[in-house]
Order: C-alpha cells, then structure tokens, then sequence
C-alpha cells in the first residue's frame, strides 16, 4: 500500500533525476538521435519542481494530471506528449484513490504504457522506452505475486529495468529520431529506456529514507 | 563551444528578440510561447498560416513570417518540437475567421504536438487544419514506418500556401495547394561535418576529417550511411539520382532547383554544386525553371547541403512567382 | 578539407558559372576575365559601378551584381586581387559614356591593380574614377601606414552609389556619394575559427578551442590579438566599442547596423549578436533605423562576425530605401 | 658578360621555382598573411613557361618586356604588380643589349628594386622581398669588385639572399597583408623574401650546367 506521500516522493525523484542527468541523458540522444532528449526533460521537470507546491493534492489522480498538464504543455519534442500522456494515462486508473494498492500501482503503469503506445503509434521491441517500461511493470507484478515487501519490489523494478535498457542495444531503432539512421541505430542504448532505468534506480535507492508514512 | 551565445537555454529567445528588434515594424515576439509574428495577424480576410518546429533551422521558420509567407512561427528549442501549449497558444492567438492552416515537418514529436494542439483547438471552434511535409527522400525504406520526413522542401509549400492564401484563397483551397506542392516536392541532403547545439557545447558526433554523412534530415542527426569525400560534382550527383528517381522527374519537366546550405558552408559552395546540379538535369532534359540557392532550412552550424527540386505547374510557378516580404531581407 | 569542390583551382570559375546558370536573364559570365556583368550593362544613361577584388568574400561581390547594385564585378582567385589584365577588360566591357566608378576594398593588391588598369584605361579615353573603401577601425594605428582596409562596410557604398547612378547621378556626383557613405561607416570584425581557402586544403592558422582572433580583416588571416572566447553579449562589445568611439558615434544619431556573419556563423547566432548591438546603442541614444542581419561580405567558411555602423542623413538613408535587384535572392 | 641565353635561363628558373615551390610558399604566406602567395605565383609564372615559346626574343630587353607583361597581367594579389614592375624596370635599363655585363645586371636589379618600391610604397626594413633583393645586389656589385667569377657571384648572391630572408624574421611587417597584424608578424620570415632565397639558390645551384653558350 502507498499513498499520496509516496506518489509524491515518486514524481519528485523522476523530476530530480531529469534535472540531473540532463547531459547524460542528451548524450545518450545524440548517438543516433539529435541530442535534445536530455534538454527537453530537464527544462520540463525543472518546472515541475518549481511548481511543486501549487499542485492540487485533492487525490492521487489529481496530483498526477496536474503534473501531466505541466509536462505535456512545457516539454518540447516527443517527450512532451510521450510522458506527459503516461502521468496521464495512470492519473485515470487512480481515479478518486488516496491510497494505491500494488495492483493498483501495475494498472497504472500498464495504462501509462498502452497510453505511450497510442500516442507514438509505438510497439515493444520498436526501440523506445517502452522497452524498459514493459519489462519494469512485469518485474512488479511478478514480485506482487510473490509477496515481498515494497522496498524488494522496488528494487526488482530498477533491476528489470536496467537489465531492460541494456537488451535495447541490439535492437534496431523503428520509432523517433533514431529510427532514421536505420541499422546505425545496432549498438547503443536507447536514451528513453536508459533514462527509466536510472530513474528507478533512484527511486529503489531512495525508497526506505523516502520519509513520510510507510 | 565557440559561438555567439550568451546563456545556451536562452538561445533561442534572445535570438527572436533580436529578429523582432530588427524588424519592429513586420514582426512581433510573444516571448511566453516563444512566438514570432506578424504585427498585422491575425487579418480576417486571409487563412492564417503557420509553422511550428524545432530551432535550429533558421531562416525557417520565424524568418519566413511576413506578407506572402508565414503568419506566424512557433519554433520549439533547438531542434525540438514546440511544447503543445506553444502551439495551442499560437493557433489562438492567429485565429482568424478564414481559418488557420498548421504546417509540419513530419517528424514524430512535432506531429504529437500539432495534433494535440489541433484537437484543442478544434474544440475551442478554431478552424484549424494541418498539412505535414514529408519531402525527404533518404527515408524511403518501408521498414522505417514513421515515414518520411519534411526538410528544406517545406520552404516551397510555405511560399505556395502564403501565396495563395494572401490572394484570399479559403482554408480548403489553401490545404489543397500546400498538400499538391508537397506532393511534387522532393529533398535529400548531406553533411561534410556534425553540428554543435549551445545546449550541448559539442558536435552530436564525430566526423572523420574526410567523412561525410548521406541522407540527414535537419536535426543533426546522423545520416542513412558513412562515406568519403568526393569532389563535389559527385556530391551532387549522390543527391541528385535518388531525388530524381523519386518521383521521378522526367524529360520535358519544367522545376525549382534548390541548392541549400544547412548552416556551415558558404554560398560560394553552394553555387558550384548547382552549377553542376543544373547541367545534370539539362543533360536529362529537365529544365530549371526557378533557381534557389542560399540557406533556406539549416541545421545549426553544420556544414553541407541539401538539394530539392520541384515539379512545377503553370499554378505552382505562378504562387512562386507572387511578391513575399520577410525578415530575411537584404536591404 | 570537406568542401563541395571539384579542382581547387577551378573553385571561382565554377562559382561564378554556377551563378549565371542561376541568373540567366540578369547575369552574365565572361569566363576569359572571370567577371560577372549585367546582361544590360553597359548603359549609357547611368555611370557603370564595378566592384574588383578577390573571390572568397561571396556574395560580396560577384552576387551584389543586378539592377540598382554593381553593373559588373571583377574577382581574383580566392584572397587575392584581380589581376591587372582583368581589372582593364572589366572596365572595357563595362564602359558607358556616363563614365565607370571602380570601387576596391583598400588592400595593397587591389589599389596596384587598380591604379595601373585606371592608368590604362584613362589613356584608352575610358572615363573612370576609383573609390578606395577603407571602413575597418582594427587598422588604427598610424605606425602601419598602408592605411585602412575596406572590410564589411563596402555593402553600404554599393548600395549607396548603385542607387545613385541608376537615377542617373554623374559620375563626379556618384564620386562623391560614395566618399560621402564611406566617411560616415566603421566596421570591425572577430573571428571564432580559421578558414580554409581550397587551394591551400588546409585551415590559414590553428585557434584553440577556447580562442578567438579579434579585428580580422576579410582574407582569414590572422587578427590584431588573440583573445580567450567569450559570451555572446561580450564579443559584441568588443566590436561596439572601437566602432562607435571611431567616428565618433553619438547620441542623437541615427543609423545602419549591420551585423555579417562571415561564412561559418548561421543566422541564429547573428541575431543574438544584433538583439544586444541593438540594445546598447539604444542606451547610448544612437536610434538604429536600419538594420542588416546576414552574410554580406565573408571569408569563406570562416566562423565569427563584424560589426558595421553607418551614420544616416535623409540623402544617404533615402539611397539605402532605394530598390535594388540582385543574385543574392531569395525568391 | 651574359648574353640572351643566361638570361632565358634566369627567368625560367624563377618561373620554375615559383611553380614548384606553390605549397611552401603559401604556407609561409599563411603565418601572418593570407595564404595566397604561392598560388597566385604558381599561376601565373605557369603562364610564362606555356608561352615560353612565343615570346619575342628581339634583345634582351624585349623579352623581358614581354614576360613583364604576362606577369602583371596574369598573377593576381600583390605579387603581380610587384614582380611584374620588377621585370618592366629591369627591362628598361636592358634597352637595345643582347649582351649585358654584370653592372648591367646589377643596374637592372637596382632599377627593379626602386621600381617596387615606388610600385608598393615601401621601403627597406619592411618586411618585404625587398629585403632580400637588396642585399643580394649589394652582394653582387662586391664580388664584381673583387673580381671573381660569374659562377662565384651568383653563388654570393643566393648566399646574401638567403642570410637576408632570414634576418626578416625579427622584422615587424610594416607593408602587405602581414602588416595588419602587427606586433605578431614578428618571429617568422617574410614570404616574399625567402621566396627571394629560394630562386637565387636554384638558379645558384644550376648555373654551371645551364647549357647554352658562356
Ligand atoms: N514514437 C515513439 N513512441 C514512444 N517513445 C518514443 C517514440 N519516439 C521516441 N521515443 C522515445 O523518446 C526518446 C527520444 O526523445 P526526444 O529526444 O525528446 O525525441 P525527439 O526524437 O523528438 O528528439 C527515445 O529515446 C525513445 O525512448
Ligand atoms: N607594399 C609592398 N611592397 C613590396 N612588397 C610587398 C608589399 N606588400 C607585400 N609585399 C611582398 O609580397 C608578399 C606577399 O604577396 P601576396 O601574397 O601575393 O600579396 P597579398 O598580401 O596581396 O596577399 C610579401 O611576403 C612581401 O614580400
Ligand atoms: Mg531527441
Ligand atoms: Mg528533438
Ligand atoms: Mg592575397
Ligand atoms: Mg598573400
């Protein structure tokens, strides 16, 4: 069971790791792609942070659609539609929720996923985010099954979702930027997956001093 | 990183601030959607036009606003799609009773930003359209299923559709014009070296001192493949072949030529690749009828070039031909 | 080196036939004088104005050729004056019983030449008069006494006399228009990289990454100093300074500023240098009434820029308003 | 005593050397200049050896005339109107000689040297080739003086030439392009000087097997 307090440490560490590997994430773009990705997520979440307060926290669903507003309208490029239709797409599913169960957190980002896929026209294995993302909500629902605590479910995440980035790099690039240099784009990372992969490692690393009610 | 750049995140704000400081009379900066307009825009009795992109590419696209071109330009950072509020914002703020007409290159996030915006818009009782171009020819493989995407070409339907809609054409006829120009358009280009983003302060990649990269789009990206320098007839004649054969261009064809420097390269340059441009086609029998050499869509500072041609008709021509008046003047 | 060019020393050949490919109903190519003429040239109801100098400058000077500019430019090979040979069938070609003004940027090479064809040509019965343009405050130092160089600025002594003699101005009057602009405009001009003539294949000087030459005259070589890259707002002071405090400049006046890039610089970068040139002779009361923001004259693929003021009347802003046709076009 | 064929094979010396050396002498043209002075040689002294032939060959001083002008009229930048009134200069005092004695030859080097710097309004210790012509006419008049052989003052004379090329380095440019950059041009010889050097040590080092009767 998670509440608003970690959704919150949730967003405010996706937001964080933006902001902080804005060069890292851009040069992970500018192998096959144009460079922008890591420049295009820091200014949008930067505005997250600085908006933070002001969100409406009514519930979880709000709070979320507040913050896919910001992303969407303020994110250039394709994340701006990509990840703030994911916010958007998991604030419907926590419709009227205060509390999110770990079923409840899977729907989310089950939803988030098919969400991406309708925006961006996009399949697993295409060579996106997606490809971490997938992989990453079947780690949690594997894990829920097996009933571990949530700090072992978080860190199963971040672990299938590293693993998740790394298998993007044989794969050849069929959506976004990349996908214009053709089998150029063998051999590297995609920069979205590898940018999921490090936010939830953040997030798995912070977890138990996350603060706030458990 | 050695440019004329103050802090790189306001790039590309002091960059339409200066534009808009030159020409106070024709243009207007909106600095909260990043926006340059006409000071006359939105006017009832003409389709607003627009074109929304990335930055980076200048001229194109807030270089290409004024009478006879763009209405107004809603450029993203440099080389990302503006932000879908930006681009609602402009359609809003251009809305005229005729109608506005979007115009995009196709590229995916530029895409999702203007259909966003357009739903929005539409639902808010803005008449709004939106036409993407996809002139480039070196994204031609079908297992690239994003198709292709829009560059230098979309130079010739803003002209056409500026034309046209300052004749008073409606929202319809003006959609009809810029998707036959596109249709009839066709682009390819190189690059002799990468570019350097301010936001990066390093090229997007390494180039060998005598490497080329084939078939780039306008983003800095590297291309469809790796080759060496050749002399530049045969530079030419690498473009040249595919963006004939494309649609094709035939004997007896009447077309633009446009031989465009992506940033780097000086016109002396350009000049000779069209020499050879234009010898090539008179050999096929295809006639230039209209010339264009010069920096119309770039890719920051990199060095290269793209070539378009258009097939042109007595309509097309004759929009061509018509009076524009944009910020990138001579005197 | 990666440039489009086929044999390095058929690089201003190809460029100028490029061009009158480009220009068929305008431009002439006189391949045995490598020069560049109207196709109405000579006239004799107006005096004929020809720009002489090396090639390399594009579109200075060979691409200022049309109604209302040049009748007839005259390049060398790249940086490097006509020879005198050219210089006197240039003059024959051009000559018109209003008599031929030959502007020449003032470098040693181009006044010898230009004095020994005026020579011939005065004994030939041509009526001509030579302007030696000489705008660049970098050279102020009296112990170099070979004088000023004519850098950037000569755009504004072209326009200014191009317009004269199309309205049919004498050719003393002409003279004197041109003297009159040429004392009123100051120039000064940095470079962020070396350029690379193609006959050499190789950059005229290595420039850290980090490094700046400043006060570069139009033929790459080396500045007055060197100095450590700055932000944007700052290399424009550098240039601010010198030009304004030269004439001196001062509140009340109006004038031209032009902001040329020369050959590697794109156009985004040249605006934010222009917003902020703008904005600090705002503050020093001088009303900037009109502005040039591009490439006017360059140094091949040299990146960096200069900075030109032209101090206005109602006679000399009345001639820069006046039209003018030319290969430097956009559409 | 040197008669039309020495000369001949002095000017076509010059022409050779010029074509040959186009590289090394743009790239010491290019320290403080502009890079051009090699190119601008090269191409037109090719002109000289293509009509090689065609030149009216009357005296002496015809043909230097002739070669004069091809020179001026076809090599573009400063070093047209610089070389070419050299050969108009020294051609003058040739007038109506088909032999010409080593006074004569020192009489046209002396009329070429203030016909450049009349041409280019320079002076000595400028910077220019002139430093290095100077020297080796002072050079010549001495070892005629001293009475040594034809073969020996030309080997003095490219000796001179070359000592005096080097000693422009300290020199700071005070004409041509180099003059621009002031204070800098200070450290590396000057172009024209050691291109000076270069051709009085071809024609130095073939004067003995240059054919054609002594
Ligand atoms: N069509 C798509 N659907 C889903 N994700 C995509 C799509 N295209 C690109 N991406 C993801 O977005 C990342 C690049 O984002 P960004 O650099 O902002 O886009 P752009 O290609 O417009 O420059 C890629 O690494 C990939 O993970
Ligand atoms: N005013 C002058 N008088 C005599 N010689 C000169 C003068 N200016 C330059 N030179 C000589 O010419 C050489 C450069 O020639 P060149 O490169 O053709 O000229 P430019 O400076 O026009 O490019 C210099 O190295 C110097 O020896
Ligand atoms: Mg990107
Ligand atoms: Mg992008
Ligand atoms: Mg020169
Ligand atoms: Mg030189």
């Amino acid at each position: 069971m998670t509440n608003m307090s970690d959704v919150e440490f949730v967003v405010r560490t996706i937001a964080q790791t933006a902001v902080d590997n804005e060069k890292y994430f851009g040069d992970l773009d500018a192998v096959v792609g144009d460079g922008d990705f890591g420049y295009s997520l820091a200014r949008g979440f930067e505005i997250v942070l600085k908006d933070w307060d002001s969100y409406d926290r009514t519930d979880i669903s709000t709070f979320l659609s507040k913050v896919a507003i910001t992303i969407t309208g303020r994110i250039g490029g394709t994340s701006g539609p990509i990840w703030g239709t994911a916010f958007l797409r998991a604030a419907a599913v926590a419709k009227g929720k205060t509390d999110i169960t770990g079923d409840d957190a899977v729907a989310m980002l089950r939803s988030a996923i098919t969400g991406i896929m309708a925006r961006g026209n996009a399949e697993l294995g295409d060579k996106t985010l997606l490809d971490a993302l997938a992989p990453l909500t079947d780690a949690i629902e594997a894990e829920l099954i097996a009933g571990t605590t949530t700090s072992e479910i978080v860190s199963a995440a971040a672990e299938a979702a590293r693993a998740a980035a790394e298998a993007t790099t044989p794969m050849i690039a069929r959506r976004g930027r990349a996908s214009y240099t053709g089998e150029r784009s063998i051999g590297s990372p995609d920069a979205g997956a590898v940018a999921v992969a490090v936010i939830l490692e953040a997030i798995a690393s912070n977890w138990d001093s996350r603060g706030g009610p458990r | 990183m050695k440019k004329i750049v103050n802090d790189p995140q306001r790039f590309v704000p002091e960059m339409l601030e200066g534009l808009a400081l030159a020409n106070p009379d024709s243009l207007r900066y909106v600095p909260e959607y990043n926006l340059i307009m006409r000071t006359d825009a939105p006017r009832d009795d003409k389709v607003s036009i627009v074109q929304g992109s990335g930055s980076g590419h200048e001229p194109a696209h807030v270089m290409a606003v004024g009478k006879g071109m763009l209405d107004a330009a809603c450029p993203g950072d440099v080389f990302s799609a503006p932000p879908m509020d930006y681009v609602y914002e402009t359609t809003k703020l251009v809305n005229s009773s005729k109608g506005v007409l979007l115009l995009v290159n196709n590229y995916t996030g530029d895409r999702m930003a203007f259909d966003m915006a357009q739903e929005m818009s539409l639902a808010d009782g803005v008449n709004v359209k939106t036409l993407f171009i996809d002139d480039d020819v070196a994204v031609q493989d079908s297992t690239w299923t994003v198709g292709r995407r829009g560059v230098a070409g979309n130079f010739f339907v803003i002209k056409a559709v500026g034309a046209a809609s300052e004749a008073g054409a409606d929202l319809d006829e003006v959609m009809r014009i810029g998707e036959k120009v596109n249709s009839m358009t066709r682009t390819m280009g190189l690059a002799l070296t990468a570019c350097t983003p301010p936001a990066k302060g390093s090229p997007l990649f390494e180039l060998g001192d005598d490497e080329i990269e084939i078939g780039v789009g306008i983003h800095g990206e590297p291309g469809r493949r790796r080759a060496k320098i050749m002399p530049g007839d045969e530079l030419v004649d690498t473009l040249l072949e595919p963006v004939v054969g494309d649609l094709p261009f035939e004997s007896g064809d009447r077309v633009a030529l446009m031989i465009n420097g992506l940033g780097g390269t000086p016109i002396s340059e350009l000049y000779i690749a069209y020499r050879h441009a234009h010898k090539q086609l008179a050999e096929k029998g295809i006639t230039v009828a209209k010339s264009y050499v010069g920096e119309y869509c770039t890719s920051l500072d990199m060095a290269g070039f793209s070539l378009t041609l258009v097939k042109l008709d007595d309509e097309i021509e004759g929009l061509l031909d018509a009076p524009a008046e944009i910020g990138m003047r001579i005197f």
